[in-house]
């Protein structure tokens, strides 16, 4: 399950909200990953932008490789503007045992940050500004460069 | 007919293209001065399918999506 | 900080109360694991024993462990009987950034499963049994058994 | 004297010793059957410092605390 909220996210709610939604499925592990946006660098907060059907597709395929081994795997995400302190991102992992799930956060964090088509700008002196150097090439980038 | 759209923080309306390859791609990006300097760090997408060549016949239609670097969390 | 409860604990209101407790610290990363009792072999629930003074001097290492690396640590256990599909553990991690708790919540539950002073019994048929099977002996173990 | 206490699933009285070091107990305890068995499984805390040695001398009061297997979570 992949859910987008425009603004902050009310985390909380959601963490229960998934906590509830398996209380009957006897998974043993749920984990939990919630970023939080850091005062650094002057900023007043953060703003984003997604592409949704790559964003669901690349998702989809990390459901399936839950479902593998034997895992569910949920994720919530902001668009547009979240403050300082405001949280912009959960990712959850439940499994029956905690390696599966202790493993599959990392993984999919990881991979979240490197490839979900996400777009970060800084909200600072009322401009957005591109968070260029803090962003990632998505793997395979560059195609369009050569030729 | 196809569309050639920038998404995230490029700064540049739909394009729409008369071609029949994605090879044919990037020699129109890259006459573009605003557009090149993105090129070395996106991301290509047909259809909403990130592809890992362009070698890809075109079908009037067919939507092209360019993914400059991510940051989300 | 380390927090006992008589039976199951309540999972969404510790999450947030940790939450908001963080909310204004600058932790950009909070990943928080939940263990709750799966059915299998045919149990009821599971019951702990816990010896607080050696748990208590335990998790202060790993709090220290923390600061070291500018995270925390938080940590709640159940005391006495969870039945099925409860849960009795909760461990998390706040960091500024996410490769510290990601890294930090593995070791510590690891650390957790092999090291904390508590004993875990199955609830079946009225009985309350040892789980000798499942439990591992403390690094050190056998010094007794020697000349 | 000192006290040693057997801490979750070993089911004994908290046992009272006339010994001045740690290393007199493991002929103790090797000697009751009951307790014997647990002991290569079972860590040693001299007040609730877990020990890497039995050598240790003891004092009145101290406390011995011996834990078996653990599984928490």
């Amino acid at each position: 399950m992949l859910n987008i909220y425009t603004g902050a996210l009310k985390v909380p709610h959601i963490l229960k909200e998934w906590y509830k939604e398996e209380n009957s499925s006897n998974y043993g592990a749920y984990i939990s990953f919630v970023g939080t946006v850091r005062s650094e660098d002057g900023i007043d907060g953060l703003s984003f932008d997604l592409y949704e059907p790559i964003l669901y597709s690349w998702f989809h395929d990390w459901e399936e490789k839950a479902i593998k081994l034997g895992a569910k795997i949920k994720m919530a995400h902001s668009l547009g503007d979240v403050m300082l302190h405001e949280s912009s991102y959960i990712a959850a992992v439940f499994s029956p045992k905690r390696r599966v799930a202790l493993e599959l956060i990392d993984e999919f964090v990881e991979d979240f940050k490197a490839n979900a088509p996400i777009w970060k700008y800084d909200l600072k002196d009322n401009k957005r500004i591109y968070a260029k150097d803090r962003s990632t090439a998505i793997s395979g980038s560059g195609l369009l460069a050569k030729g | 007919m196809v569309k050639v759209e920038f998404l995230g923080p490029i700064q540049k309306p739909t394009l729409e293209l008369e071609i029949t390859n994605l090879n044919e791609l990037p020699a129109i990006l890259q006459a573009d001065a605003e557009v090149n300097i993105w090129l070395e760090s996106c991301a290509v997408a047909l259809n909403d399918t990130l592809v890992s060549s362009l070698e890809a016949p075109l079908k009037d239609g067919d939507k092209i999506s360019l993914l400059p670097p991510v940051c989300g969390g």
